[in-house]
């Protein structure tokens, strides 16, 4: 396009998802704020949290995340294989992921995953971007019941079992209402401003109370329960941002 | 404007053979393929199989044969194509369903030539040094983004499925023109044999369906003639 | 590719030997050649002659000196090289089914070792009566 | 079709007339291997390669051999030379230029035979 003659067409995206999976070093996912390692599972890249950046995380830092802690993940995870023995496989383990499917499979529901999705990203555009307040977040608290109770009324065309694309980003559209409810929620929870995290009602940094890192527990739809973990301060201590 | 999309489909459930499937979209001139392809997905029909990821030209993975050429349905916008818009999957490849086919085939000649650095030398106390002129003499080939494009255009492709390919034989360009590898011969056998680079007859397909521009047909040349000059 | 062959054919497809590089030389230099020589050929049998004047006396008035015998058959003999070393490539493309593929070839290269024997025993052991 | 442009049609013009040739080839060493057997046999074949089909079909050979000669030899620019593959769209052009001015002598002289009616006797 020529820009003399049109406008440039600018569109915004999401850059990068901070926090994320907690993990140690080596790329085990952790569950609980004393370390406890989950045996077998292991996270790397944008959907772990090694807890490398901080509270922001700035452009090309995520290499970081892949080259180092990508490899080291990889490395521990191979060794965990050899050594591990395999567990048996049941009907029953299956139970859980297959009964997800086959409920958005089958469900007759009228609600449309696209739609949904448009929906849940504008609200969270508008009320959980990154100046958000009170106010805001506790309104997308609200909206999120709904899509929530919304996602269990929707239903797909494709019923085939070879490469369902659809399927998939149904099932991606739960994991993202769950995410989201995760991040308001914390967010609300946080009354201070630390990095990205910018509330409008709470300018300033706190180190007394929320020096710490937040780990956000599903209790139920629309609840989730909070425990935290201290931050390990290396060198560098937090200073205010001052240019 | 309204725009008329003609996918080709297949579903392995259901279909023989591939089938024309016609779709209304209201577009602006300034879409681009992708957006016409996710209006069908989200808001026509469902059940419509493509791969995308980035949705910016860098993954690679929404390669297509638009209005009869290879291209990146993330790159390519509805004002250059008119209002009639056929896709079809990307040719030579065994389609799984709709627009997706199956990459393995394309993957293996990539592993074919060893594209990672092959070097035994001890490795010098700091790093491996490299002038600037050195690295501009295989900048071309490090643009790919492996989408296919290149080999499933090529002629020879289509009709012999053995033929290592385009792709492959870029990626054996950016590793033989390295000064850092040793590992040019263990390349040249992959490349040397019967389904390797002499099966090129240079019909320039891949050339002009390289998203990124990269002037395949040229580096093609270059490996054949590094082979040439190695052996005589 | 990853050995991956089946069949002796395959095999042979993707072993390693500079036999592929061989012919694409070949291929370039018998090409040339012969660009020369066929224009000549062409030229002096359809251009400078009347071709449907073209009976046995012409045909073996040329073909009793030996500059023109031995200009023919480098024709011949370059030509059946080259055209065969291409249809093999041909062959190799189109013809996907191993066994197919080389029973083809048996057939194709035994009709041109024929045409070559019986192409150069008309240039060289024949003197069409003229001397 | 694949929307190719040039390249493409190059190639796939030079490996038709590739194939086109080598059948040619077989029945013109057939031909002159006629003459083993003697004038009369000789004589019988060339009279009916006389025909003005067959003369139709030698320019069409003609024209294929001057095609995959002269965009061999563009094919062996682009190979040897740094240069060949960038400008391989000109070269193509110039194949046909060359094509033009070597095949109107073939064309003028066969073809006016084929219109005049001479058919050798």
């Amino acid at each position: 396009m020529d820009p003399l003659k049109e406008p440039v067409p600018v569109m915004p995206t999401a850059h990068y998802a901070m926090g994320g999976i907690p993990t140690t070093l080596w790329g085990q996912v952790i569950k609980d704020e004393k370390n406890t390692v989950v045996p077998g599972l292991y996270a790397a890249g944008e959907a772990a949290c090694v807890s490398l950046h901080g509270a922001n995380r700035l452009g090309t830092n995520s290499l970081g995340d892949l080259v180092v802690f990508g490899r080291r993940a990889g490395i521990h995870a191979a060794r965990f294989a050899r050594d591990a023995d395999y567990h048996e496989l049941t009907e029953e383990h299956l139970g859980e992921s297959r009964e997800r499917i086959e409920r958005i499979k089958n469900s007759t529901g009228k609600e449309k995953v696209a739609a949904l999705r448009a929906e849940l990203q504008q609200s969270m555009m508008d009320n959980a971007s990154v100046f958000r307040t009170g106010e805001l977040l506790q309104k997308q608290v609200e909206i999120l019941k709904e899509l929530m109770d919304r996602y269990k009324r929707i239903s797909i065309d494709d019923k085939g079992d070879a490469y369902n694309t659809e399927l998939v980003e149904a099932l991606e559209l739960g994991y993202l209402l769950e995410v989201s409810e995760a991040l308001v929620h914390s967010a609300l929870n946080r009354t201070e401003s630390r990095g990205a995290h910018a509330r409008e009602d709470y300018p300033e940094r706190d180190d007394e109370n929320w020096l710490k890192h937040t780990l956000a527990y599903k209790v139920e739809d629309g609840k989730v329960a909070f425990r935290y973990k201290p931050v390990v301060l290396g060198r560098f201590e937090p200073k205010a941002r001052t240019y | 404007m309204q725009v008329t999309l003609k996918i080709l489909r297949f579903d392995p459930a259901k279909d023989k053979k591939p089938r024309w499937e016609t779709y209304q979209v209201e577009a602006e001139p300034t879409d681009r393929v992708l957006d016409l392809l996710h209006k069908v997905k989200w808001y026509q029909d469902g059940s419509l199989a493509f791969r995308r990821s980035c949705g910016h030209g860098i993954c690679g993975s929404d390669a297509m044969l638009i209005n009869g050429k290879n291209r990146l349905a993330c790159k390519t916008l509805v004002k250059d194509l008119g209002s009639v818009i056929t896709v079809e999957p990307i040719r030579g490849l065994p389609v799984e369903k709709d627009l997706i086919v199956d990459m393995e085939p394309f993957f293996a000649a990539y592993r074919a030539v060893k594209p990672y650095l092959i070097n035994d030398e001890p490795p010098p106390q700091r790093e491996r040094l490299q002038s600037p002129e050195e690295r501009a003499r295989f900048d071309q080939g490090t643009k790919c983004i492996l989408c296919a494009s290149c080999t499933t255009s090529c002629p020879v492709f289509w009709v012999n499925g053995t033929y290592i390919g385009p792709a492959a034989i870029v990626q054996a360009h950016r590793f033989i023109f390295d000064s850092r590898d040793r590992g040019k011969r263990e390349r040249f056998k992959a490349l040397g044999s019967g389904s390797g680079v002499w099966r090129c007859r240079t019909a320039y397909n891949c050339t002009e369906a390289c998203p990124r521009e990269i002037p395949v047909t040229q580096l093609i040349e270059e490996v054949k003639r590094a082979i040439l000059f190695d052996s005589f | 590719m990853a050995i991956k062959s089946k069949r002796y054919q395959e095999a042979r497809l993707e072993a390693s030997t500079n036999l592929e590089l061989y012919w694409w030389v070949f291929m370039r230099v018998s090409g040339v050649v012969l660009v020369f020589l066929l224009i000549g050929h062409m030229w002096m049998n359809a251009v400078l002659v009347d071709l449907n004047s073209i009976d046995y006396d012409y045909v073996a008035k040329r073909l009793s000196q030996t500059t023109w015998k031995v200009y023919d058959w480098l024709i011949l003999a370059l030509a059946l090289l080259h055209g065969g070393n291409g249809l093999r490539y041909v062959l190799d493309d189109w013809v996907r089914d191993p066994a197919k593929r080389f029973w083809t070839k048996v057939v194709i290269y035994s009709l041109l070792a024929f045409l070559f024997f019986l192409g150069s025993l008309s240039l060289f052991n024949y003197d069409y009566g003229v001397n | 079709m694949y929307r190719g442009s040039e390249g493409q049609w190059a190639f796939y013009l030079h490996r038709i007339s590739g194939i086109g040739i080598l059948v040619f080839l077989v029945l013109h060493v057939l031909n002159i291997a006629s003459a083993m057997w003697g004038p009369e046999v000789s004589n019988a074949f060339m009279k009916f390669y006389h025909q003005p089909v067959f003369q139709l079909g030698l320019l069409v050979l003609i024209a294929g051999v001057l095609y995959h000669g002269f965009n061999g030899l563009r094919i062996i620019l682009m190979d040897f030379t740094t240069w060949g593959v960038r400008y391989q769209r000109q070269l193509w052009y110039g194949v046909w230029v060359l094509f033009v001015v070597f095949y109107l002598p073939f064309l003028v002289k066969i073809g006016g035979g084929i219109l005049g009616g001479s058919h050798g006797d």
